[in-house]
């Protein structure tokens, strides 16, 4: 069995085959050929995880760590970084939940990208994406880290911007490759510390020296080991923050929903962006060696959790109540492995990535059946007319199938979405037995236990998030139909619909894998588990259920027409209109940073560039030209003048050698 | 002294300009295909430079020594190290790229044009090689002539400025290296560079030294070129034909960087040591200010040219790290360089051929028209914005490192640098957005669906993208090569910086 | 009893600023080239002299040689002379000044 | 004063005499033939200073070739008197004052002590015959002297491509 783990790296390239398959043969073949490598490339990648989860399970506990060079791959000087692979329960439970959330959404973007003219290029991305992802998770050193970091960075770059001919897709893209790039700033930062301090980026022998020598000098100067991390683990801390969306960078995953929605689901909700809970978690010795920077962590994760939450309250497009929702579920990971709490951090992981991948999908199909409506209904009439409203909020666009003010009542279109977007929202609301329940429970008795001021904000995250899980479900699909479309809309096909199934299994049974009380899941990874607390199930749960019946009421077919104002907005005006604007905060961001770097680009390109610069080169040039039109009068062209001034010279230099003689 | 590979390297190309001389104006064809191939035989024959090279060795190699004016005990000496060997296989190559991306977009003058460019490559060639001092100069300026033609006879409307501002500012610092040169062969009697590495002791640590250190640096800065010295490069890069951009970005650049790296460094290290925290200054400043100014650019060539301030001030503060690591860095990104900026603008001449203008607000949505050419650009475009997997990550992460480890920079020097590495995403994305995202924002566009890459547009990115993906990948079949022989600059330097910190 | 060397160097000397003199102030281009020719034999006086001096035939030779370089200077002047004649129907220098900055 | 010296005095005064009649002669034809006199004097003078191979050159390439070639141009041209007036006033009298100030430079240095050496003529050992130079051509200076040949080709090119319609 121990043999699989020498293949290993089979799991990256079965996806890299996949994707050069179909980049360059693709387009020779159908959509369904190109389907098939690439579902065939990621379930193989499934297989081998498999594999090598049962060849890790096969060894002992203590000898579950195994670490595979493919070859060396930068040597510079003192610089030696091999690309290794390093296999041990957390990089297995990372290439399970990769490639096995990965796989489903294959299979069902396989439905959702039907017909589009870019479908073999989806196909190349997202294998391009679990190839860099489980070079993110498998890789034995910061750097072969970072290249996963970097590269699944690219592929959402990418795929946000997939339907590139809208330049606000585009703009959303790129916006997310820069700010996360802001991040890896400070990652790489951290980087270039590690490697002063410990002259080697591997994680096992950072990890060894970090915990054994207690100084280390830098520069000359004999440093505490611990002040040293600190710094580091602050440093590395800075690109989570980027990858993982927390305060204050978490701006660019909520525009990241114009990508496709099964983009939404692996990448921006189930995978990528909880790179950061993993590498904090891979740091784990550094992070405990620094409360500063784990306390830091655990805040801006509570505070992620808290702020985003409120913001979904605020929103109608369907995604973007999700996006906030992963925001928010992001700030909760964040806030368990700030804590300590790296079990319960890894596990809200593994459940999320199903629950809040079954959300995505099931809001894919919710549009898609939508998108099926409008076409159905735009036979039947025209456009709508829209009465002006009174809200401070503009009216919904008639053809946004996102928009949840143009849905209601897809319960009867679209029963099988239903049921399996209910029991996502409800694992996300976290009640019992779901899988968000034990995961969320987990956290919140970790940090009832460590830190009482962080569980009441991850309380009050957690309330408002079975509240506006509440208001989607009732908003989307109770009530009657606000639009045409939405009387027309269609139930997806079984391509889409068996990988809801799926998920919507999986949300269920997560949960068994750190059942309280054996905690099999905290064995594997070998971190500490907090025990089952019954009081703070109990108030997670009654909490939850009040606000699930709080948005029952106040949703209860209150809104009827597109046009209706949200009910919140009269009881609670200027909160409501906060939220639905983020805050604020993206575009304080926009004035402040983006704007400035517009004055200070054309600052920089014509007064300071064309004026100082290239003006003072020119200006010498001037100078020179000027001086030389004086000069030039004294070549008058007439040779005897020349002659002249020939014989001056003679009659000079003569003189100079008597004088000199 | 065995079989003259080297020289043969070097002067190969001139067999083309024998064969062109002979050939009438008019056989626009047969010009081209002879200095094409010409220049890919030399790419090949110096492909055998690396399949002898010995990388155990850390001095010279295909040394060649022959006494040239004895009187002044300059000779034709002519030698290659892990460092100048990969400089001198990029130049064979991108030699070879821009005489081939020139098939269509030549068509005045062709046979001039092509006997240039034949000799401008003898002359890089020849920078790269030049043990001697005064043959290194010789070489140096020679590369002026063709180049100074090449834009001012091939290129765009303002091509006549920006041709004599590039002669003139590089001949400026050329002539107090001329003068440095002439006073270090007076005081030892010998312009062969190793003579001179022997005897530094004379000036090392004296005034004589700073003085010497600065009058090469000023030369090398101009031509690198280094903040606030690069206001040449935009409009000579703007101005010049795609294949002459190409040669500048991809090799003149380098024969700057390279400089500092061959002579100021072993010649002077106590002056490198003072002169560190200066030099890597005015690279940082360039490496941000290049970012910034290049955002606000309209048009993609220009944008190109600043990217390249930035990018190669990069190289300078690997360079002024003074460690293994950056150097070694610097070494690999002088080449990164060469291939990503080079690929930036054939890919510009693309373009540019096609629609006639390089305003990047009349373009839009054009990888929906031309796919691949949209796919390949933005592969280079990820190269040049340091993307891990591809080269220029490789070149941009060493040199960080290095500077970070640097015995003489402080972090601040790092931060800052990193910070570029933010600042490339968003101005070279910002262009590839602009030209290819969105929608059309000029009818004419819609012809170049109609226009597919040809054969030799493919040709000549092809072998760079190759490249690219290799570096990025398997970066060490570069750094091995060179190990030693950076090694042994570090050893001039002085310190620990062997060990790297 | 031989005359001293200064007398012919002295005799070459005023040769020479006779020659110089009528380059300064001669308009007509064939007086000036006739100044010319005068200027370099005073200076192969002086050689010749010193060659004597210093019983060096080396001095000889070298008159040798301005004798020819003056021969084929005076076809080539005398030819562009012509030339100039031609387009400008004159042999004034003065009428010459198209090389003004 | 013995005979050589007042026989040097003589030819002085011609040379300098046909040198100056050059000089002020309004006729272009006058002048060059003055010049004639001129350089057949020196050619004398290089007869006393044992030159004679170098003398006879001189008639025979100078006073001969050269001169005939001046005389034919100016015959050619037609333009043995020029018109018009001196433009540049301060052309004559600074001329003037600097070859005078030249002049007397040269005289100053001659008179000088470290001149005086010069005084004292050593006797004759090498006599400018057309053998000695003529082996010393042929020899030594074999090279310059086939450069020459070089020479007088570029010139007579240069000659044929200029005066070519």
């Amino acid at each position: 069995m121990d043999a699989v783990l020498d293949y290993a790296f089979l799991a990256i390239l079965f996806p890299i085959i996949g994707l050069l398959l179909n980049a360059f043969l693709g387009d020779r073949w159908r959509e369904r050929g190109v389907a098939w490598v690439a579902c065939l490339a990621s379930g193989a990648a499934l297989v081998v995880s498999l594999l090598v989860f049962a060849a890790l399970l096969g060894r002992p506990p203590e000898a579950r760590l195994v670490e595979r060079t493919l070859y060396p791959w930068i040597s510079a000087g003192a610089l030696q970084v091999p690309f290794a692979l390093r296999l041990d329960p957390l990089s297995v439970t990372m290439m399970l939940v990769v490639t096995g959330v990965g796989t489903i959404i294959h299979i069902y973007a396989v439905g959702y990208m039907h017909g589009d003219p870019r479908f073999q290029r989806f196909f190349v991305y997202m294998n391009l994406f679990l190839a860099s992802m489980l070079v993110l998770v498998m890789g034995n050193n910061y750097l072969v880290l970072f290249i996963g970091w970097e590269l699944v960075g690219l592929c959402s770059y990418l795929l946000i911007g997939f339907w590139f001919e809208d330049l606000s897709k585009a703009a959303a893209a790129r916006k997310a490759f820069v700010v996360n790039r802001i991040g890896d700033f400070g990652f790489l930062l951290g980087l270039f510390l590690l490697f002063v301090t410990f002259g080697t980026l591997e994680f096992g022998p950072i990890f060894e020296m970090a915990e054994q020598s207690a100084t280390v000098v830098l520069a000359g100067l004999t440093l505490p080991m611990r002040d040293v991390v600190t710094i580091i683990t602050l440093l590395l801390f800075v690109g989570a923050v980027g990858k993982s969306a927390q305060i204050p960078l978490y701006v660019w995953l909520p525009d990241a929903m114009a990508g496709p929605t099964p983009v939404s689901a692996l990448i921006h909700a189930a995978t990528m962006v909880t790179a950061g809970v993993y590498m904090v978690t891979r740091s784990a010795v550094l992070y405990e060696m620094a409360p500063l920077s784990s306390g830091l962590v655990a805040w801006v994760g509570a505070l992620t959790a808290l702020l985003a939450a409120t913001i979904a309250v605020g929103q109608f497009d369907i995604k973007r109540v999700l996006a906030y929702s992963t925001i928010s579920q992001l700030g909760f990971m964040m806030a368990a492995v700030g804590l300590g709490g790296y079990t319960a951090g890894m596990f809200h992981l593994v459940t999320h990535a199903f629950f809040k991948a079954l959300l995505f999908l099931a809001a894919g199909s919710v549009i898609h059946g939508l998108q099926h409506g409008m076409h159905a209904s735009a036979a039947s009439q025209g456009a709508e007319a829209f009465p002006a409203s009174a809200s401070p909020l503009p009216p919904p666009d008639p053809h946004d199938p996102q928009d949840m003010r143009n849905m209601g009542g897809l319960r009867e279109r679209q029963p099988l979405t239903f049921w399996t977007y209910t029991i996502g929202a409800l694992a996300l609301a976290g009640l019992p037995p779901l899988a968000g329940f034990f995961s969320k429970d987990e956290i919140l008795a970790d940090a009832l236990e460590r830190n009482p001021a962080i569980w009441l904000v991850l309380t009050v995250a957690a309330f408002f998030t079975a509240f506006y899980m509440g208001r989607q479900l009732w908003l989307i699909f109770f009530g009657r139909p606000r639009t045409e479309a939405a009387a027309h809309a269609e139930e997806s096909g079984p391509v889409m619909t068996i990988p809801l199934i799926l998920l919507a299994l999986g949300s269920v049974v997560a949960g068994l894998i750190n059942f309280p009380g054996p905690h099999p899941f905290a064995d594997f990874i070998r971190h500490h588990a907090a025990p089952f607390n019954p009081t703070v199930a109990l108030t997670s749960t009654v909490l939850a259920l009040i606000a699930l019946g709080l948005a029952y009421r106040i949703y209860r077919d209150r809104l009827r027409a597109t046009t209706d104002p949200d009910p919140l907005l009269q009881t609670a005006r200027g909160l409501f209109v906060g939220a639905y604007n983020a805050w604020y905060v993206d575009r304080s961001y926009h004035r402040v940073f983006v704007q400035g770097f517009y004055a200070l680009a054309a600052f920089l390109a014509r007064p300071v560039e064309a004026g100082v610069i290239d003006g003072t080169v020119n200006g010498v040039a001037r100078l020179v030209r000027r001086t030389a039109g004086q000069l030039r009068r004294l070549q008058t062209g007439y040779v005897r003048q020349y002659a002249l001034a020939v014989m001056v010279g003679v009659v000079a230099i003569v003189a100079w050698f008597l004088l000199s003689a | 002294m065995g079989f003259p590979l080297l020289s043969l390297v070097t002067f190969l190309p001139l067999v083309g300009v024998l064969i062109i001389l002979f050939l009438r104006r008019e056989q626009e064809a047969a010009i081209r295909w002879v200095a094409f191939l010409t220049s890919a035989l030399t790419f090949l024959v110096s492909l055998l430079l690396v399949v002898n090279f010995d990388r155990t060795e850390a001095g010279f190699q295909f040394v060649e020594r022959a006494a040239w004016i004895p009187a002044w005990g300059i000779d034709y000496f002519v030698g290659l190290d892990g460092i100048s060997l990969w400089l001198v296989l990029l130049t064979t190559l991108i030699s070879a790229i821009a005489i081939l991306s020139s098939f269509t977009a030549i068509t005045e003058r062709v046979k001039a044009y092509y006997l240039l460019m034949l000799l401008l490559q003898v002359a890089m060639v020849g920078v790269f090689v030049a043990l001697d001092l005064f043959l290194f100069y010789v070489f140096w300026e020679f590369t002026l002539v063709p180049m100074f033609l090449l834009i001012g006879i091939w290129g765009g409307p303002r091509r006549v400025y920006a041709a004599v501002k590039f002669f003139l500012y590089t001949l400026v610092g050329s002539i107090l290296m001329l003068l440095a040169i002439l006073y270090l062969g007076l005081q030892t009697g010998s312009f062969a560079l190793p003579d001179l590495m022997a005897q530094s002791g004379r000036w090392v640590g004296t005034a004589a030294e700073l003085w010497l250190f600065l009058a090469f640096a000023v030369a090398f800065a101009i031509k690198v070129p280094l903040w606030p010295f690069h206001s040449w490069l935009p409009d000579a890069h703007v101005e010049a034909p795609t294949a002459g951009s190409v040669i500048l970005a991809g090799i003149l650049l380098k024969m700057g960087t390279y400089g500092f790296l061959r002579f100021n460094l072993p010649l002077f290290p106590q002056a490198s040591r003072t002169m560190a925290p200066i030099v890597a200054g005015l690279a940082v400043v360039g490496i941000l200010y290049g970012a910034v100014v290049s955002f606000a650019q309209d048009d993609v060539k220009k944008l190109v040219a600043f990217s390249s301030v930035s990018h190669l001030g990069f190289v300078m503060l690997g360079l002024f790290a003074l460690n293994g690591i950056g150097i070694q860095g610097a070494v690999l990104q002088m080449v990164n360089h060469g291939l990503s900026t080079g690929a930036l603008f054939l890919i510009v001449g693309i373009l540019y051929e096609r629609r006639h203008t390089r305003d990047m607000d009349r373009f839009g949505g054009l990888w929906a028209l031309m796919p691949l050419y949209g796919t390949l650009t933005l592969i280079v475009v990820l190269s040049s914005l340091g993307l891990p997997g591809l080269n220029g990550f490789i070149g941009e992460f060493t040199i960080l490192q290095g500077a970070f480890a640097s015995e003489v920079l402080g972090w601040g020097y790092t931060a800052l640098a990193a910070f570029g590495v933010v600042l490339a995403a968003i101005y070279l994305l910002t262009m590839f957005q602009r030209v290819f995202l969105g929608q059309s924002r000029d009818p004419a566009n819609a012809e170049l669906a109609h226009q597919p890459l040809r054969w030799h547009e493919l040709a000549v990115l092809v072998p760079i993208l190759v490249l690219i993906f290799w570096i990025g990948l398997h970066p060490n079949t570069f750094f091995g090569p060179m190990q030693r022989s950076v090694e042994a600059v570090v050893g001039f330097l002085g310190g620990s910086a062997l060990a790297g910190w | 009893m031989m005359v001293p060397i200064p007398y012919y160097i002295i005799l070459s000397a005023i040769l020479f600023t006779l020659g110089a003199v009528g380059f300064l102030v001669r308009r007509n281009a064939i007086l000036i080239f006739m100044s010319v020719e005068l200027m370099l034999n005073a200076a192969n006086l002086a050689f010749i002299a010193f060659a004597r001096y210093f019983n060096r035939l080396e001095g000889q030779v070298l008159v040798f040689f301005v004798l020819t370089v003056a021969a084929a200077e005076v076809a080539i002047g005398l030819a562009l002379i012509v030339v100039i004649f031609r387009t400008k129907h004159s042999i004034d220098v003065d009428q010459v000044s198209t090389l003004s900055g | 004063m013995d005979l050589p010296t007042v026989l040097f005095f003589l030819h002085a005064l011609i040379a300098v005499g046909s040198a100056v009649a050059m000089l002020t002669s309004r006729n272009a034809v006058h002048a060059a033939l003055w010049l004639v006199v001129n350089f057949v004097t020196i050619a004398l003078f290089f007869l006393t200073l044992a030159a004679p191979f170098i003398a006879m050159v001189q008639i025979t390439v100078y006073a001969g070739a050269i001169m005939v070639l001046f005389l034919f141009v100016i015959m050619l041209l037609g333009a043995e008197r020029l018109g018009g007036e001196e433009r540049f006033a301060f052309q004559r009298p600074l001329a003037l004052l600097l070859a005078g100030a030249l002049l007397v430079e040269i005289v100053y240095l001659l008179l000088s002590p470290s001149a005086r050496a010069l005084a004292a003529m050593p006797a004759l050992t090498q006599e400018g015959t057309p053998q000695a130079v003529g082996q010393l051509l042929f020899s030594r200076y074999l090279f310059p002297f086939e450069l020459t040949s070089v020479l007088l080709l570029v010139a007579m090119i240069g000659v044929l491509v200029l005066t070519k319609d």
